[in-house]
C-alpha cells in the first residue's frame, strides 16, 4: 500500500451517485442545432475559420486556436454553418459570447481520420501538436488546454504523472462510468501522455474509495503496466488538483505555482481518454461523457453528448419536469454554476447537468450574522480562515484579504456548505478576488496614464521653450535693427518678413472657416432631416422646435459663408 | 563654590535649572540632527492613490498638483473620478476621517471612455490638444480616433470639439471583465419584519 | 487663524468639546467623576490652569523657538498646576485629599497642552484666554454631567460632599432620590465612567446628527462640477 | 426555459445557528436538573426571569434598531444568554438583580456592539460580572445544598421562593451558606485536612464539595454531548481544564494551610465545568483557529486558578473569560494557520506588500 497523506478540512456531502449509475453510457439523438462557443477553455478564444453557409463535416475544424493558450473547435456533426454571432453561453454571468451555430444534416459524415497507433515513433512535440490540434482541453473542470499543460510539463523534468479519477463532487459519475466501460482506452491515453512527458518515473491514478467497480476495472487494465492505482478516502474536495497532489505524494504545490514546478503533471481521467481518441484514433474532441441527474429528471444516467448540444435537448430526452426543478446546475452541486436558461449549449468542461427537485436542493435560508463558530475553518482544505476572509471581504480590506491568502482559496464551497448562518462565503471571495484584480488593473492603467500625462507635459514644455527661444531671438533682432544702423534695406527686409508671416495666417483662417462651413452645412442637413421626420410624425411642438433649429443652422451657414467671402476679398 | 550654593538656595535652584536646561537643550539639538527624518515623499504617495484621469475636476491642473495641494492641507474630497474609495484611501494614508465627496467638484460616475463618431470628425485636432494623456490619434484634416485602452475618461476632449462628434460611452462589461458581486447581506438591511427579509432574497 | 468670540465659545462648549469630541484628558475624566463635588473640583482646577497657561503661552509665543516649545509649554502648565494645587491645599484641603494625585496630574492632561499648541501659540492673548476659558468650561460641564450621572446611578445621591467646596452650608444640598439603601457599584467604579461617558458622547452625536439633517434640508445644493479647471491649458 | 441563478455551492448541510443554540440549550438540561435538585426553586425562577428579560430586551433593541425581530429571535442566542445567566446567578437573589444582569448582557454587551456575532465579550459573563461587582452581598449568598440542610429545614417551596425573590424577604436561617471555594478563600490558617473535616460541605462530599461536584459532573456530561454533536471542538474546554488541573497540581502542596485546594476540588467546584463547556466554547468571543482556541482556553484556565488562589474573589470563571476575550484578537493575530502552499505562517495583521 502506498502511503497517503491526509488533507486538512473537507466535508462529506451526500454522494447521490447511485441514481445515475444504474444504466451505462447512453447516446442521444443528434439535435437539430448545435451551438459551439469559441471559448470553452482557459485562455484566448478560438478564431472562426468557416463562414455562414459553409457545409462542414463531422470533426472538421471550424475555429482555430489563436495563440499559445487556446484550443480549436471542431464540428461535432456534419451540417451547415447557420450563424456566427454572440449567444448566451454557459458562464456564471449568464452573458453572451461569440458562438458558431451548426444546423445538423443528421448524416454524420466524418472527415477522414488519421490515427497514430504508432505514436511512439513520433517525437513528443509532434504528439503534443496532435493533441493541440484535436482541441483537447481539461475535461475535469477549468478546461486548461491539455497540450499547453503537457508542453509546460515538458519544459521541466516531470517525475510524477497523476491521473485524477477522484470525481469527488456529489452526483457526478461521468468519470466513474467512463472508467468502468472504457478503462483500457484510458490506460492507452495515459501511455500517450507519458510519451509526451518523456516517461515520468511514476504514474499514479488517484481514485476515491466510493467507486469499487471503477477501481476493479482500472486495476484489471493496469495489470501489465507500471501504472499504480491509488484508492484515496472519499472526502470532498480531494479531487482538487492541489489536494490530490498532496494526498498522493505529501508535497504541496507552492502558492501561485503549477504542479509542473514541483515535477508533477496532473491530468483528468476523461482527458486521458480524449487524448487517446485524439492521437490513436485521430478523432478531435467533439463529444464527452456527461452525467444527467437530479430528481427533476425522470431518467438519471450518463450520456456521450456532442459538444454544443443545447441543454434543453438533453433535458427533453430525460423526462425533465420543469415545475419540479428548483434550479438548473451545470457541474456538480458544490462548484457548479446555475444556468439562467436551458437553451445554453454543453461545452467541453461540462461534467454534469444537475436538475434537482425542490426538496433535493431547497431554497437557501436567509443569511444570518456570522457567529465565528469556526466550522468553515475546519472544513477549509487550504487551511484558510474563511470567517476572517468574510469579515475583510465585507469591509473591502484588500490588503488584509491578500495577507490572509485569499488567492489560495480554490472556491470549493466547503465553507459555505457547513456555514450554520447560511453565508454565501464563496461568493464573497469570488467578488473580492474580482475587485482586487480590477483594482490592480486600475493601478496599472493609472500609472500608465500618469506616465503619458507627464511625458506630454515635458513635450509641451519643450515646445514652449523652443518657441520662447525663437521669440526672444526675434525680439533681439528687431531691437538690434531699430537701435543700430536702421538702414533702408533692413527695414524693407523686416517689413517683408512680417508681411510673409501675416500672409500665412489668412490661409489658415480660410481653411478654418472652410472647415466650419462644412460642419455647419452638415448640421443643417441633419436638422432638415429631423424636421422632415418631425413633420411626418411629431407633434406641433416638436415641429416648431425642429424648425427653429433648422433656422439656426441655416443662419450659421450664412454667417460662415459671409465671413469666408470677406476673407477672400 | 559648593559652599556658596548650599548656603544660597535660590542660587542653587537657578544653577541646577539652568544646568539642566543646557543639558537637555544640547540633547534635543543633537537628537534633532542625528535622527533627522528625510523629507516625507507624501506627495508621491498621494499621487499614487489618485486615479490619474488628469480631468481637472478637483480644480487643479492634473492629479499631481492636487496631490501637492492635499499635502499642503487641502481637502481630500475633491476627486470625483476616484470617488469614495479614493477618499477613503487618502484618509487612511493621512490618518484622518474620510469625508464624503464634495459635490461642487462633480459626482462619482461610472467610468466612461471617449468615442469619436468618425464619419462626423472634421480633423480639427482640437481634441488631440485637449487630451491630457495623448490618447487621441489623428492629424489635421484627417479623421481622429481614441485609443480606448489609454483613455482615462476625463471628457476634456468633448467640449473643444467644434462638431460635437465625441461621446463619452460607459465601458461595457463583457464576459471576461465580468466579476461576481458581493452578495446582498440581508441582516444588515433595515427591515421591520422577517417577511421583508425573505422578500429581499428573491 | 482669527476666530470670533462666538466661534470660540461654541467650539469650546460643543463642537470641539475636549472631553466629548477630542476625547482628551480622559484619565481624570474617568477617574474622578464619581461625584459632582469631585468633578466640579477637578473641573475648576483644570479651568484655572487652562486659562492661565493659554494666556502665558500666547504672550510668549513669539519668543519661543519651535524646537523647544513643548518643554516650555509644559513648564508653564506645570507652574500653574502647582499654583492651583497650593490654592486647593489652602482652601479646600479635604477635597484636595480626595482628588489626590489627580490634581498634580493635570499637567499631563492633553487637553491643556493641546490647546496651548493648537490655539494659544497661534493667537493673540485675548482670544487665547477666551479659548482657555471656554475649553475649560466645556470640560468642566462634561465632568459635572458625568459626575452627576455616576453619583446618581452609582450611589443614589446627588451633590454629596459639596461642603468640601462650598463650606458647611452646602451640607444640606444632598439629595437622595432613590432612598437610603440604593447602590449600584459599577457606576462608581471606572467601568461605569466609560459607560456613562460613552452614552454622553452618543447623545451628543445624536443631537448633532439631528441638527445636521435639519440644516441639510434648508441648505441649497451646491452646483455640481463648478470648480473644474482645464488641465490641458487654454484651447482656442 | 429560464431558471433562477444562484451561487454555488448548491445545497447545505442543514446546520443552522438556531439549531446549534437549541442543542446548547438541551445540553444545559442535566446541569439544570442537578442544580434545581440541589438548590431548590431559586434556580428555575432565575432561569425564567433571565430568559424572559433577555428576549424582551433583545426584541426591544431590535425594534429600536429597526431590524426584523422575529428573524433575529429565531436564532435563540438571546435565550442561550438568558439560560447561561440564569444558571450562574445564585438562587433566590432579588428579581431585579437578575433583570439588571440580563439587560446588561443583552443591551450593553451584545446589541450595542452590533448584535449577534459582533460582541467582543461573552454577554452572559459581562452581565454576571456587572452584578457581581455591583451587588457583592447578594451575589455571594448561596443556598445550602439539599443534603446539608439542617434537620427540619428544607428549601423554600415555589410560592415561598417567589416571595423571597419578588418581595425581598430573606430566606430562613440555615438555607444559605458558603460555597466550597468561599470556604477555602476564608479559612486562612487551616490545613486543608482541617477544612475538610470541619465542614460538612466537604466531609459528606463524594469528592469535591457537596452540591457543586454533581452539578459540575452534569455540566461535563452536557458538554461532552455537545462535543460529540460537533458543536464545538475539544480545544478550548480541554485546554482550560488541563491548565486548571496542572496549575492546581503544581501548587498543591499536600494540604498546607496556604494551599488553594486540590486539583479535583478545582475541577469540580464553582463554575469550572460550566465555564469550560458553555462559556469558553462561545464562538463569538473566543479565538478562531484551533491553535488559537488551545491558547485561549489555557489562558482562561490559568487566570481562573490565579484569581481563585490569589485574587479576592472565590470563583473566577467570569473574570477569566472576560480577560480571555480581551486577549482573543491578540491570540488570533499569532495563530493564523499555515495556508496550503505557503512555507510560513503569517500574522493576521500582516499586510500584503505590493510586488
Amino acid at each position: 500500500m502506498r502511503q497517503l497523506w491526509e488533507t486538512p478540512g473537507g466535508v462529506h456531502p451526500p454522494e447521490n451517485k447511485v441514481q445515475s449509475l444504474k444504466l451505462g453510457i447512453g447516446h442521444l439523438a443528434i439535435p437539430e442545432k448545435l451551438i459551439l462557443p469559441l471559448i470553452q477553455h482557459i485562455g484566448d478564444a478560438a478564431k472562426p475559420c468557416v463562414a455562414i453557409g459553409d457545409v462542414v463535416l463531422k470533426g472538421q475544424k471550424i475555429a482555430s486556436a489563436s495563440g499559445d493558450l487556446s484550443a480549436p473547435v471542431h464540428a461535432p456533426t456534419s451540417g451547415v454553418i447557420s450563424a456566427i454571432e454572440d449567444r448566451p453561453v454557459a458562464h456564471p454571468s449568464g452573458m453572451s459570447a461569440l458562438c458558431i451555430e451548426i444546423i445538423s444534416d443528421s448524416e454524420e459524415r466524418w472527415i477522414d481520420l488519421y490515427g497514430h497507433t504508432d505514436y511512439k515513433q513520433l517525437s513528443p512535440q509532434e504528439v503534443s501538436h496532435l493533441i493541440a490540434d484535436a482541441g483537447v482541453t481539461g475535461l475535469g473542470g477549468a478546461g486548461f488546454p491539455s497540450a499547453a499543460k503537457l508542453d509546460n510539463g515538458r519544459t521541466k523534468p516531470v517525475n510524477t504523472l497523476i491521473i485524477n479519477a477522484t470525481e469527488c463532487e456529489p452526483y457526478i459519475t461521468a468519470d466513474d462510468i467512463l472508467i468502468r466501460e472504457r478503462a483500457a482506452e484510458i490506460i492507452q491515453g495515459i501511455g500517450v501522455i507519458s510519451h509526451v512527458l518523456d516517461m515520468p518515473r511514476r504514474i499514479l491514478i488517484g481514485i476515491e474509495s466510493n467507486k469499487p467497480e471503477a477501481i476493479d476495472a482500472l486495476r484489471e487494465a493496469c495489470k501489465s503496466t507500471a501504472i499504480e492505482v491509488v484508492v484515496v478516502p472519499t472526502k470532498y474536495p480531494s479531487g482538487g488538483e492541489k489536494q490530490l497532489v498532496y494526498i498522493l505524494t505529501g508535497q504541496e504545490i507552492p502558492s501561485g505555482q503549477l504542479p509542473s514546478d514541483i515535477g508533477m503533471v496532473c491530468v483528468n481521467s476523461g482527458t486521458a481518454f480524449a487524448i487517446k481518441r485524439a492521437v490513436i484514433d485521430g478523432q478531435p474532441l467533439i463529444s464527452r461523457i456527461m452525467t444527467v441527474t437530479g430528481d427533476a429528471c425522470g431518467i438519471n444516467r450518463n450520456y456521450e453528448v456532442l459538444i454544443g448540444t443545447p441543454v434543453s435537448h438533453i433535458l427533453e430526452k430525460n423526462k425533465f419536469i420543469r415545475k419540479n426543478c428548483s434550479r438548473l446546475i451545470m457541474g456538480g452541486p458544490m462548484m457548479g454554476f446555475s444556468l439562467s436558461s436551458s437553451e445554453l449549449p454543453v461545452v467541453k468542461t461540462t461534467t454534469c447537468i444537475l436538475a434537482p427537485s425542490h426538496s433535493e436542493i431547497p431554497e437557501e435560508d436567509p443569511q444570518q450574522p456570522c457567529i465565528r463558530c469556526g466550522l468553515c475553518a475546519e472544513a477549509c482544505p487550504a487551511s484558510l480562515l474563511p470567517q476572517q476572509l468574510y469579515w475583510y471581504a465585507q469591509s473591502e480590506d484588500h490588503e488584509r484579504l491578500q495577507a490572509h491568502n485569499l488567492f489560495d482559496c480554490i472556491e470549493c464551497g466547503a465553507c459555505s456548505y457547513v456555514c450554520p448562518s447560511n453565508i454565501p462565503l464563496v461568493q464573497y471571495y469570488r467578488s473580492s478576488k474580482g475587485n482586487i484584480i480590477n483594482s490592480r488593473n486600475a493601478k496599472i492603467s493609472a500609472a500608465k496614464a500618469r506616465e503619458r500625462f507627464e511625458f506630454r507635459q515635458v513635450r509641451l514644455n519643450k515646445a514652449e521653450q523652443a518657441r520662447e527661444v525663437k521669440r526672444e531671438a526675434r525680439r533681439v533682432a528687431t531691437e538690434k535693427a531699430k537701435t543700430s544702423s536702421s538702414s533702408a534695406a533692413d527695414i524693407i527686409n523686416a517689413a517683408n518678413l512680417r508681411a510673409k508671416a501675416r500672409q500665412a495666417s489668412p490661409d489658415q483662417q480660410k481653411a478654418k472657416l472652410e472647415r466650419s462651413l462644412m460642419a455647419a452645412k452638415m448640421r443643417l442637413d441633419e436638422a432638415q432631416e429631423r424636421l422632415a421626420e418631425a413633420n411626418k410624425s411629431g407633434s406641433a411642438e416638436q415641429q416648431a422646435q425642429q424648425h427653429a433649429s433648422v433656422e439656426g443652422a441655416r443662419q450659421k451657414v450664412e454667417q460662415t459663408k459671409r465671413r469666408l467671402e470677406e476673407l477672400i476679398r | 563654590m559648593i559652599e556658596l550654593l548650599t548656603e544660597n538656595i535660590i542660587l542653587a535652584a537657578l544653577v541646577s535649572l539652568v544646568g539642566l536646561g543646557v543639558l537637555f537643550g544640547g540633547l534635543l539639538g543633537y537628537a534633532a540632527e542625528k535622527f533627522k527624518v528625510e523629507s516625507d515623499p507624501i506627495v508621491e504617495q498621494l499621487d499614487e492613490l489618485l486615479p490619474q484621469t488628469q480631468c481637472g475636476q478637483c480644480g487643479f491642473p492634473g492629479c499631481k498638483p492636487y496631490a501637492q495641494s492635499i499635502a499642503d492641507g487641502d481637502a481630500i474630497n475633491k476627486c470625483p473620478p476616484g470617488g469614495q474609495s479614493t477618499i477613503n484611501a487618502i484618509a487612511k494614508l493621512l490618518d484622518v476621517a474620510a469625508p464624503s465627496l464634495d459635490e461642487e467638484h462633480g459626482e462619482e460616475e461610472i467610468r466612461t471612455v471617449a468615442f469619436i463618431r468618425e464619419d462626423e470628425c472634421i480633423g480639427c485636432t482640437k481634441c488631440i490638444q485637449a487630451c491630457p494623456v495623448d490618447a487621441i490619434l489623428g492629424a489635421a484634416k484627417l479623421m481622429h480616433t481614441v485609443i480606448t485602452q489609454e483613455c482615462t475618461g476625463c471628457d476634456l476632449c468633448v467640449e473643444p470639439c467644434p462638431v460635437d462628434c465625441i461621446d463619452m460611452l460607459p465601458i461595457e462589461e463583457d464576459i471576461d471583465q465580468w466579476r461576481w458581486s458581493i452578495p446582498k447581506n440581508q441582516h444588515q438591511l433595515i427591515a421591520t419584519s422577517s417577511s421583508t427579509v425573505h422578500e429581499t432574497l428573491t | 487663524m482669527s476666530q470670533g468670540f462666538k466661534e470660540i465659545t461654541t467650539n469650546g462648549l460643543w463642537h470641539n468639546n475636549p472631553a466629548l469630541v477630542q476625547l482628551l484628558g480622559l484619565c481624570p475624566l474617568l477617574a474622578v467623576t464619581s461625584t459632582v463635588a469631585n468633578a466640579l473640583g477637578l473641573g475648576l482646577a483644570t479651568l484655572l490652569v487652562l486659562v492661565g497657561s493659554n494666556t502665558i503661552v500666547s504672550l510668549i509665543r513669539n519668543h519661543v523657538s519651535d524646537a523647544v516649545r513643548l518643554p516650555v509649554f509644559v513648564m508653564v502648565i506645570a507652574s500653574f498646576v502647582t499654583c492651583t494645587e497650593m490654592l486647593m491645599k489652602a482652601y479646600t484641603y479635604e477635597l484636595y485629599q480626595i482628588l489626590g494625585i489627580f490634581v498634580p496630574l493635570i499637567v499631563t492632561n492633553c487637553a491643556i497642552l493641546g490647546r496651548a499648541e493648537g490655539f494659544a501659540s497661534k493667537n493673540s492673548v485675548g482670544l487665547a484666554a477666551l479659548d482657555g476659558f471656554m475649553m475649560g468650561l466645556g470640560f468642566l460641564l462634561v465632568l459635572v454631567a458625568l459626575g452627576a450621572l455616576r453619583e446618581l446611578l452609582g450611589q443614589g445621591t446627588l451633590l454629596v460632599d459639596m461642603h468640601l467646596l462650598f463650606g458647611p452650608s452646602a451640607m444640606n444640598w444632598l439629595v437622595k432620590p432613590f432612598g437610603e439603601n440604593y447602590s449600584f457599584l459599577i457606576f462608581v467604579l471606572p467601568p461605569g465612567a466609560f459607560l456613562v461617558a460613552g452614552v454622553l458622547i452618543a447623545l451628543k452625536n445624536m443631537l448633532d446628527n439631528m441638527a445636521k439633517t435639519r440644516a441639510d434640508s434648508h441648505k441649497s445644493k451646491p452646483v455640481k462640477g463648478a470648480k473644474r479647471v482645464r488641465t490641458t491649458g487654454h484651447i482656442n | 426555459m429560464t431558471f433562477k441563478q444562484i451561487t454555488s455551492p448548491h445545497g447545505h448541510n442543514r446546520q443552522s445557528t438556531g439549531r446549534i443554540m437549541q442543542l446548547v440549550l438541551i445540553a444545559t438540561l442535566p446541569g439544570l436538573l442537578v442544580l434545581s435538585y440541589q438548590f431548590g426553586w431559586g434556580i428555575l425562577i432565575n432561569l425564567f426571569l433571565a430568559v424572559l428579560a433577555a428576549i424582551s430586551a433583545e426584541a426591544l433593541i431590535l425594534k429600536i434598531r429597526q431590524r426584523p425581530i422575529g428573524f433575529y429571535l429565531q436564532d435563540y442566542s438571546a435565550v442561550v444568554t438568558g439560560v447561561l445567566l440564569g444558571l450562574s446567578l445564585p438562587p433566590l437573589v432579588p428579581w431585579w438583580l437578575v433583570i439588571v444582569a440580563t439587560v446588561f448582557s443583552i443591551v450593553v454587551a451584545k446589541q450595542l456592539y452590533g448584535g449577534l456575532g459582533s460582541n467582543p465579550f461573552n454577554p452572559a459573563m459581562v452581565g454576571y460580572v456587572v452584578v457581581l461587582i455591583s451587588f457583592p452581598i447578594e451575589m455571594t449568598t448561596w443556598v445550602t445544598p439539599v443534603s446539608l440542610l439542617p434537620e427540619g429545614v428544607s428549601h423554600p417551596g415555589l410560592f415561598e421562593s417567589l416571595t423571597i425573590v419578588f418581595a425581598g424577604f430573606s430566606p430562613m436561617d440555615g438555607v444559605t451558606g458558603a460555597t466550597p471555594l468561599d470556604l477555602f478563600k476564608h479559612s486562612n490558617g487551616l490545613l486543608v485536612d482541617q477544612i475538610y473535616q470541619d465542614n460538612t460541605l466537604f466531609s459528606s462530599a463524594s469528592f469535591a464539595g457537596v452540591g457543586w461536584e454533581w452539578a459540575n459532573v452534569a455540566f461535563l456530561l452536557g458538554g461532552l454531548g455537545l462535543l460529540k454533536a460537533r458543536i464545538f471542538t475539544w480545544h478550548g474546554p480541554v485546554a482550560m481544564l488541563v491548565t486548571l488541573a496542572t496549575m492546581s497540581m503544581l501548587f498543591w502542596d499536600g494540604g498546607s494551610s496556604n494551599s488553594p485546594g486540590s486539583p479535583l476540588m478545582h475541577l469540580f467546584s464553582g463554575a469550572s465545568m460550566f465555564g469550560a463547556f458553555f462559556i469558553v466554547t462561545d464562538p463569538v468571543s473566543s479565538a478562531v483557529s484551533n491553535r488559537g482556541r488551545l491558547l485561549y482556553g489555557a489562558l482562561i484556565g490559568l487566570l481562573v486558578y490565579v484569581i481563585r488562589a490569589w485574587g479576592s474573589y472565590p470563583d473566577a470563571v467570569a473574570f477569566a473569560v472576560l480577560l480571555g476575550n480581551f486577549a482573543a484578537p491578540f491570540i488570533d493575530n499569532y495563530t493564523v494557520p499555515r495556508t496550503y502552499g505557503h512555507n510560513q505562517r503569517r500574522k493576521a495583521t500582516a499586510k500584503e506588500e505590493d510586488e
